[in-house]
């Protein structure tokens, strides 16, 4: 049986992509928030999982307005990532898995999670900056990717329940699939941030705070909160919360907290950093 | 937990927001492709007709207006797009959304973590 | 609020449309199934509803394995057709809607459908064979239409209760809908076919019969069947039952049968055609 | 309810296949544009080898072997655009499967109806 062996929240801003295309880690601006990183990349490398499945979100690169899922899941034996228009770095190509991938797909349809599925799919910085986090030096290649897109773009998005709920069907998944392979789950963004307008530049410290220790702890009193909710307390962006929901929805029951960090400002976001195992 | 600020700054791009602006998030979203922003660049009010946009979303685009984009249907992911073509990172742009310099933004943002 | 006002199950076969184009409807082969729309159309043109929301499946023009959606909705002004291959006469766009079309979507949503939403698609023959068989001579072009397609391509494909409960959820938007408007629902497809493999050809009437039978009565007795099941009994494309269950679905409860008809063959498929009131 | 006939007959087409015949239908997908159909016809193994496609799948395609084809992961959605691009009607195609006669395979559906 697969093993489902921890989890990784981790920020996933295009700032943090460059500055390490441009080795700014230890400048000032950058060397708290970069800092936090090796206890994750030592016990990634001690644990050694052959599959990560990543909840990001796609922020208009592979979808458009013109059919914008809900949740999306890929199932393809490679992705590729691209500019974005804003001239970032694309990165080598991500691998991908096809058998799990499809396990998971039977196993969301089967709880009636009404999921996309995508066989060819093009990943952007929600994916491709916590890879390249994590596995530095494009060590990222030897990890199979399973890609899960929540859609934290147009409203209305998925309940944030929803999308624990989501990650909880996923992790069930994993752990009834009869390959053993030991499997990973990142949830990537967040925490509160907001791109837009003139309430741009929104960050609150002390709710990504309590967010943190609530998935640690109780992930159930995070669950009452709607999109409405977030978007008020963590900003427009700060819905993206939604992906370390599934992360912590995929690990259920006790966790072990193994390594947190909290970061203000990387580009216009509060950073988290949390590594979970199973208790 | 600290009182947020009251959400009604931001416009919610939501379902009849990004019917008004599918058009201008059309556009934006082609800028993925190096093509296109070079076609914009080379005409811009050509680019803006090619996919139908509103004489409005015309104005805005061409005043780099980033507020009123968003009150025209804009979406600030495929926006990003079209700042990012202008050479503007998005600190740039939340201090033009915020009547800051950029310098001014950025540390705003940090007092936000002290 | 808006006004449910009934439902049609019809038959989405594109040799219907070629026969239409081609003047073909009294010659043997066609007349008795023809035959049986005038009744329908009577009634619509005598209900006259503004709006008709249609349960179809894609059969490969917008959507390809790239990024299948199990559930998608469009939410646009209008709606284009293509030739799809196989030289079918494309027909006059369909004029869209973008008011209910939005407000389904936020009840979907918050029932938990993790619907694509489509602000731009092209629809197939699965949605305009119906519309140009119920309102003939393009009148067709007079009703704002909201697309509703199901995966019934790639297994695994939703359960047939799960695709009843999106009806359900839709019927409950459009009667929650502060506009005036009439809405009629229109399931299409099916209903027993198998077009591919050694199996080609496959028919089950007296299961045809049965499910038409308690899509009136009885739609409970129809929601314990797996695709798999289906399959089996109705031939793989015999599947296509889904959109008529999420038609049955929108407009729960007990119903009127103001007119049926059954017709083997069409093409390679039983052909079923149900017309119900709200009793 | 008639005893159905075992659909043991019938190639599920579920994940695993959708992942093995991935090229063959993209492949097939794309003649839904008329350039794309004419671009086959100009030269059948060009075509094939722009998308990839096994030495199975192509050896199917040039014998025109649609159960084959199935087997080999194609969708029937997708293989209908390939029998509508050579002229073949589904019944062609079932008659092509069944190893009837298209007037032969139509008889056979009118009887279902008896
Ligand atoms: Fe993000
Ligand atoms: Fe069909």
């Amino acid at each position: 049986m697969a093993k489902l062996i921890g989890a990784v929240g981790t920020s996933h801003i295009p700032a943090i992509g460059k500055a390490m295309d441009q080795g700014l880690e230890q400048t000032p601006y950058w060397k708290d928030f970069f800092d936090a990183y090796p206890p994750v990349r030592t016990w990634l490398d001690e644990q050694q999982p052959d599959i990560a499945v990543v909840f990001y979100n796609d922020h208009g690169l592979s979808f458009f307005l013109d059919k914008k899922p809900t949740y999306a899941i890929g199932t393809a034996p490679e992705y590729t990532n691209a500019d974005e228009g804003w001239g970032i770095q694309p990165i080598a190509p991500i691998t991908g898995e096809t058998e799990l991938s499809w396990h998971i797909v039977n196993t969301l349809i089967d709880d009636e999670f009404d999921v996309t599925v995508c066989q060819e799919l093009r990943v952007d910085h929600g994916l491709t900056v916590p890879m390249t986090l994590l596995w530095p030096n494009e060590q990222y290649r030897k990890i199979k990717v399973i890609p899960v897109a929540i859609n934290c773009e147009r409203h209305p998005m998925p309940k944030p329940s929803r999308s624990y709920k989501l990650g909880q069907s996923i992790g069930r998944a994993i752990q009834s699939w009869s390959g053993d392979e030991k499997v990973v789950v990142l949830g990537t963004g967040g925490l509160s941030h907001q791109l837009d307008g003139a309430r741009a530049g929104f960050i609150n410290k002390e709710f990504d705070l309590f967010c943190m220790e609530k998935l640690v702890s109780d992930p159930g009193a995070l669950l009452g909160y709607t999109n409405a909710d977030l978007t008020e307390i963590a900003g427009a962006q700060g819905v993206e919360l939604a992906m370390w929901l599934a992360m912590r929805g995929a690990l259920e029951g006790d966790v072990k907290l193994l390594h947190q960090n909290y970061h203000i400002p990387v580009s216009n976001t509060g950073a988290g950093l949390m590594l979970l195992e199973p208790a | 937990m600290n009182a947020a600020r009251n959400p009604l700054d931001t416009v919610t791009f939501d379902g009849p927001k990004a019917t008004q602006g599918y058009n201008l998030n059309k556009m934006c979203y082609s800028f993925n492709e190096a093509s296109a922003r070079e076609a914009f660049k080379a005409n811009e009010a050509d680019y803006c007709d090619r996919f139908g946009l509103t004489r409005e979303q015309k104005d805005a685009i061409r005043e780099r207006d980033i507020l009123r984009l968003l009150e025209l249907g804009g979406s600030i992911y495929y926006l990003a797009k079209f700042a990012g073509l202008l050479g503007l990172s998005v600190q740039d742009v939340g201090g033009l959304q915020t009547g800051m310099s950029t310098e001014e933004f950025k540390q705003k943002l940090v007092r936000a973590g002290e």
